[in-house]
């Protein structure tokens, strides 16, 4: 079976067969949603040597999942709180909080043992887009986002810069180098900005351990350093935490036959 | 990447009486610009990581074709927020004194308002027609980083920066973004992707709302006629035609050859050739009260 | 010697706001009462006659989100950054907290303390007017002021007597006094002290016994007025706006590449805290102190003439004007503020008229520094006239 | 532009913003006189002698001001009609607001937003009480008969914020098509309506008898003007101006007054007080205890409006009320 995650930023597929992970790919949404699912799958079924016909079933999950399923006659489209807690609860059995770091949405969600919502919290709107934001400011120095988690954690100085959104974050970033402030120390500051809004939305319910992380953003280990510092909790991040999604997207698929 | 061209070869400095430079040092890219007996000489364009590194690359960058050595040059004027650090300079000038210094030589003494809108911030600046500056106003943070939001939108929509504009003309209707400021209007464009807008319709939707964020910022100062455009953005053809159109007025046509980004750099070498010209004659013509500069 | 003893005395002072907390537990070590105030429209006379130091809540300018959960994302980044303060039990050490009935954002910052900081008992909201030129006012504040003095005294589990009211006016008018003469020296080319220390000195006051403070400042006010300093006079620049505690600014403002100099500062933070005096030697106390404060220099949130809708703050303005003669002027408010943006918009064609530039800053917990300086410079150029 | 010049602005004062547009209209139509009656609003403020006092000591002056100004003779016999009537409409809409206690609710937030303007408007005419006296009626007689402007009432929402939100088309549809319908909302009840409010340490949404409006003594100028300072200050939406309890007292009450099954917060970013001081707070206190969403609308500038996030966390909204329900079914 296939899994798909047709997020605000990147499209993730995975193929499982019987619980076991034969493959997945990763490709930009790019703003062109149908090719990009289509290219996402494709390059799934290579890596795991698997052919399309073999594939039983698809589910699809994610923020543009309607479309997808409209375009390309998907049977099953699962919204992304639902496939995540799934996704969640399969990787890690005792799990009961998931924190999701997507690119423009984050979200805290407590669920029972197996998967069903119980409580959800979103970001708002000033703090939409903090992981589109994390890609930019890493091109902006001219390294990819896992160089700027390595350089962050090389930080002695504790600086920081606007909370209110990226925007301010960003004006007050690019202030910090005119300033002369070598790029650890300000990329250090950007996620301490990053990780104070995500840490300021999760609070707000009450976090039930175990707490696991999810989405493209809980691939940074510096990120996800400062943000268990902060919410004084152990995070444990899922493997392939950006699919977490598309895994349950699949395990909804089989409860669905 | 670093560019450089020569303006008018024709010019043999070797001859010539003095040679100034201005330097731009900006928080994306770095520019210079040499002036050759107060004629545009040389200049390039640098993309630095920070500016501590980029007055020396830049300015090598700019000398390296000509043949000059920081010493050939008599005085340096440094702008842009790294102008402190630029150990060469004489003297440093803002960036919103060399706008309009530059804008004047470029397009006459008509100019009024000039739009300096760059990356990170956009500036309107009021001046006289030699180009002092007598009212300016600064985007709030509300309104910071336009520009920066135009690099994120195209990477997102996988498309060149210098492409976006022209698509957001291939679309006359398109649906109203919130022009609050650059989050809003990139998670709404989201949104409009899910609704089966078509991407052309929804990058003219951005342009559209950005365009009218910086032309309320223009309205709040005011715009007196001549106006004209400088700064990164102005290469951006949706954003200008955006800002045209709200504003009801249309900016003076750009002086193709040179780019927009440059012109603070040359406002800086005009400055530079206006100070050696009062130290070489022992009358400083540019302001009247000398004492005030403590650097 | 009157070198060394004015550096000193500026240094205590700067170490106090620094760390305000420090100064306040020693406080509290000598068995001091301490009350937290986070408006200026408090009546601290009625808290010090009762023997309890009041003491200002200063923001700390640290960058964190943990407000946006408990306070809207667009209230002002002062009272954000002063609601931290109690959510940081930053301020445990406070007997009691009290503030008045004025701007609404820190009116959310001081609801924030008392539900979720755990000062629900040991709070008092004092209902104040907005609108304060009118007779009605002062009733009510003295009515107010009434019930604000019973809270105390049941507190303190004895009376506060009208003598130690008396007294605790004497003393605080006795400060203001002595922050007026300050203040005056900045209106000479060649004042002693810069703007900067001058403004440190006064929002050390609102963290200070006022007793040992007016003792301090006697003493740097005689070393001032023995020490010629003939200081190069540069632009002269008056800063008007909202509650602004962050010296940072002013210091920037003193250090450019151009010279200038801070000659005048019209916010709760500086002059509008003591630029009034409560008449002395009234029968009715409480009366005494309504009257006093209804004549402070109004803040924003509370300044509307009634009949006319007139802002009686823009005459105070216009008279700093002419006393300092500034050459321009810096509008400073905090991010997200309302009261004072507004003030701003219908200042701006009042010094057009006088023939005054000025320039708007958003301040907020942390600085663009390079940004401000660049627009300082670029205002310093304007108003010096640089040109090619 | 457009509108014709005004002779006098006469407004009140609450926030720290309020009179301050008026300043600001007064001084750019070239000085208009202004006068605004300061309302310092706060948990129980029709309570508190101090307050009352002040608030009338201001209409009063103001009434002597509007004589000078206008150069009429201000008529005290129209004035305690007048308040009569205006007093009779507040208690008149409160009573009807509390109908919609009842399950199935008689009406929705639309229709209710749909009925108030005529009291937010004019509500000093005989016709205005008549209105309304008619309109409780009819409401009480749809109880009666179970009848419901919204028949698929699965879940009874509390909703504290400006009306513009739900009124969007997109939000409308997901709540109607899950059955979700707002039965009450301080915006609605408390502009411009009056409850029992704050009873022994507690606040209460009963509604107040309309004959207790007959026997009220209304035969003085300063009578009237006390008894019209006591209602406005009563208003549900001034309470939660100065204090986290007032506000949480209310949402707490509404609750369980209203069998709720979810809260829906949406503090709106253009109003500085009423609907938007302590919302946030308010989400993190009933997190725990009921599907509680939040969002930022706004009643003036759509721009500022989280138009995308609404439209998501409306839809997680229902998920939780159904999973809630769900959850306490078994
Ligand atoms: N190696 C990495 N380290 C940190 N962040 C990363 C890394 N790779 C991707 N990201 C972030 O993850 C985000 C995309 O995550 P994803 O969960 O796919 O978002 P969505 O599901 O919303 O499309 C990108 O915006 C990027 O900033
Ligand atoms: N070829 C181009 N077409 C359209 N926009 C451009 C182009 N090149 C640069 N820009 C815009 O100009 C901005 C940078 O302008 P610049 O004046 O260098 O900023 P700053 O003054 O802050 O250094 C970029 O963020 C980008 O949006
Ligand atoms: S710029 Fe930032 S703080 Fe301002 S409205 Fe936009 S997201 Fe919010
Ligand atoms: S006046 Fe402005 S800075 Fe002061 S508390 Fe109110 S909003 Fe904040
Ligand atoms: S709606 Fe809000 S901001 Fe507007 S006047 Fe009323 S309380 Fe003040």
């Amino acid at each position: 079976m296939a899994g798909l995650d047709v997020g605000h930023v990147n499209t993730k597929s995975i193929i499982i067969r019987s619980e076991e992970i034969l493959g997945f790919a990763t490709v930009p949404s790019g703003l062109k949603a149908v090719s990009s699912a289509q290219e996402a799958l494709k390059k799934a079924l290579q890596a795991s040597g698997v052919l399309s016909s073999e594939l039983k079933m698809i589910g699809v999950t994610g923020f543009f999942r309607n479309m997808i399923q409209k375009q390309l006659n998907i049977k099953i489209a699962v919204p992304e709180e639902v496939a995540e807690a799934k996704g969640a609860v399969f990787l890690n059995r005792n799990s009961r909080t998931l924190i999701s770091l997507g690119g423009n949405i984050q979200k805290a969600l407590r669920y029972d043992q197996d998967g069903n919502l119980i409580d959800i919290i979103q970001n708002d709107k000033c703090a939409d887009g903090l992981g589109i934001f994390y890609t930019s400011m890493a091109k902006a120095f001219g390294i990819d986002e896992h160089e700027l988690s390595e350089l962050a954690l090389k930080s002695t100085k504790h600086l920081s810069v606007a909370i209110h959104c990226p925007a301010s974050a960003e004006s007050e970033a690019i202030d910090l180098i005119c300033q002369g402030i070598d790029i650890p120390d300000v990329a250090d500051a950007i996620l301490r900005f990053i990780v104070e809004r995500i840490s300021a939305m999760c609070t707000t319910i009450p976090l039930e351990p175990e707490i696991v992380v999810a989405g493209g953003l809980a691939k940074s280990r510096a990120l996800i350093k400062h943000l268990s510092l902060l919410l004084k909790h152990d995070l444990n991040v899922l493997s392939t935490p950006e699919y977490v999604g598309a895994i349950g997207a699949v395990i909804s698929c089989g409860s669905e036959k | 990447m670093s560019k450089y061209s020569l303006k008018n070869g024709g010019l043999d400095w070797k001859r010539a009486e003095r040679m100034v430079a201005g330097v731009d040092i900006g928080a994306v890219s770095s520019k210079a610009v040499i002036l050759v007996d107060g004629q545009p000489y040389a200049f390039s364009q640098v993309l630095t990581r920070t500016p501590k590194e980029s007055s020396l690359k830049v300015m090598n960058a700019v000398l390296a074709e000509t043949g000059l050595t920081l010493e050939n040059i008599s005085y340096i004027v440094a702008t842009g927020c790294g102008r402190g650090q630029v150990p060469f300079a004489h003297r440093k000038i803002t960036e919103i004194a060399c706008a309009t210094a530059g804008a004047v030589h470029l397009w006459g003494p008509s100019v009024r308002t000039v739009l300096d809108a760059g990356g990170q911030s956009c500036r309107v600046i009021h001046c006289t027609e030699r180009g002092r500056v007598t009212d300016f106003l600064w985007n709030d943070k509300c309104a910071s980083g336009i520009g920066r939001s135009m690099e994120t939108f195209a990477y997102l929509s996988k498309k060149e920066i210098s492409e976006i504009g022209s698509i957001s003309f291939q679309t006359e209707t398109f649906p109203q973004l919130s022009d609050f400021c650059t989050v809003y209007a990139q998670s709404e464009a989201l949104d409009l992707i899910r609704d089966n807008v078509p991407i052309e319709q929804v990058i003219a939707a951005f342009h559209q709302a950005m365009a009218k964020r910086i032309s309320t910022l223009v309205g709040r100062l005011g715009l007196k006629k001549d106006f004209v455009i400088i700064g990164g953005l102005a290469k951006n053809q949706g954003i200008v035609n955006g800002i045209e159109t709200f504003l009801k007025v249309s900016r003076l046509t750009t002086k193709t050859e040179w780019d927009p980004m440059l012109i603070v750099a040359l406002g800086a070498a005009l400055y530079a050739d206006d100070f050696y010209k009062g130290v070489k004659s022992g009358v400083s013509t540019s302001n009247k009260d000398e004492s005030i500069f403590s650097g | 010697m009157t070198e060394k003893v004015h550096n000193t005395i500026i240094q205590k002072f700067r170490s106090i706001t620094k760390n305000p907390h420090e100064y306040a537990k020693n406080l509290k070590e000598d068995g001091q009462l301490l009350a937290g105030y986070m408006c200026t429209h408090v009546p601290e006379e009625i808290l010090y006659a009762g023997g309890i130091i009041p003491v200002r809540i200063i923001s700390s300018h640290v960058s964190q989100g943990m407000t946006r959960s408990y306070m809207h994302e667009t209230y002002c980044s002062f009272s954000h950054d002063c609601a931290y303060q109690g959510l940081a039990h930053n301020y445990d050490f406070l007997d009691l907290i009290a503030s008045s009935s004025s701007c609404i954002h820190m009116g959310e910052a001081f609801n924030v303390w008392v539900r979720f900081a755990g000062f629900q008992e040991k709070s008092f909201l004092i209902p104040y007017p907005h609108i304060i030129e009118t007779k009605f006012a002062g009733l009510l504040m003295k009515e107010s002021y009434e019930a604000f003095r019973q809270f105390l005294e049941k507190l303190l589990k004895r009376p506060i007597l009208d003598e130690e009211i008396e007294n605790s006016i004497k003393i605080y008018n006795h400060t203001r006094r002595l922050l007026k003469r300050l203040w005056e020296f900045l209106r000479y080319e060649d004042s002693p002290i810069t703007g900067p220390e001058v403004s440190t000195v006064t929002l050390a006051s609102q963290l200070m016994d006022k007793r040992e403070f007016n003792q301090m400042l006697e003493q740097l006010i005689q070393s001032l007025e023995v020490k010629p300093y003939k200081g190069p006079s540069g632009v002269r620049l008056m800063v008007s706006g909202g509650a602004c505690d962050d010296m940072g600014i002013f210091d920037l403002i003193e250090n450019l590449d151009y010279r200038a100099n801070l000659i005048f500062v019209d916010s709760c933070t500086a002059t509008r805290y003591f630029w009034f005096e409560v008449p002395e030697g009234r029968p009715d106390k409480l009366q005494a102190i309504a009257e006093g404060y209804i004549r402070r220099i109004p803040c924003p949130a509370k300044d509307n003439v009634p009949g006319t809708g007139e802002k009686k703050r823009f005459r105070f303005i216009q008279q700093f004007i002419e006393e300092f003669k500034p050459d321009g002027i810096v509008f400073l408010y905090q991010r997200f503020c309302s009261p004072q943006p507004l003030d701003v918009v219908a200042l701006k064609p009042i010094l057009g008229k006088l023939g005054i530039p000025s320039t708007e800053f958003e301040l907020d917990t942390t600085l663009p520094i390079t940004q401000f300086r660049t627009k300082l410079e670029a205002f310093l150029e304007m108003i010096k006239g640089v040109s090619p | 532009e457009g509108y014709p010049k005004p002779d006098l602005i006469w407004t009140t004062h609450l926030c720290s913003q309020h009179s301050k547009w008026y300043q600001e209209v007064s001084r750019r139509l070239g000085g208009i006189p202004l006068y605004a009656i300061d309302m310092i609003g706060g948990g129980n403020a029709e309570k508190d002698s101090k307050i009352v006092n002040y608030v009338s000591n201001q209409i009063e002056e103001g009434i002597r001001w509007l004589e000078r100004i206008t150069g009429r003779e201000f008529s005290d016999e129209l004035f305690i009609k007048s308040a009569r009537n205006e007093i009779k409409c507040l208690v008149l809409w409160g009573n009807i607001c509390a109908l919609n206690r009842n399950s199935p609710a008689p009406l929705d937030e639309r229709r209710l937003i749909a009925l108030f303007p005529p009291a937010l408007v004019d509500r000093t005419t005989d016709e205005a009480v008549q209105l309304y006296e008619a309109l409780l009626n009819e409401v009480k007689n749809m109880v009666k008969t179970g009848q419901t402007v919204a028949p698929n009432q699965r879940y009874r929402i509390v909703y504290f914020g400006i009306a513009h939100t739900y009124g969007h088309p997109e939000m409308a549809r997901i709540l109607r098509d899950a059955g979700a319908e707002i039965v009450a909302s301080v915006y609605t009840f408390g502009t411009c309506g009056n409850f029992r409010g704050i009873v022994d340490g507690r606040w209460s949404w009963d509604p107040i008898d309309p004959e207790w409006v007959e026997e009220l003594d209304l035969s003085t100028r300063r009578k009237a003007i006390i008894e019209l300072s006591k209602i406005v200050l009563g208003w549900p939406t001034w309470q939660g101006v100065r204090s986290y309890w007032a506000l949480e007292q209310m949402a707490r009450a509404m609750i369980t007054e209203y069998q709720a099954d979810g809260l829906l917060l949406a503090p709106s970013r253009s109003c500085e007080t009423d609907f938007r001081n302590g919302y946030v707070g308010l989400q993190r206190i009933f997190k725990g205890q009921i599907p509680t969403i939040e969002y930022d609308s706004d009643q003036v500038d759509v721009r500022k409006m989280d138009l995308p996030g609404a439209k998501r966390k409306t839809e997680l909204f229902v998920k939780l009320m159904e999973a809630h329900k769900r959850r306490h079914a078994r």
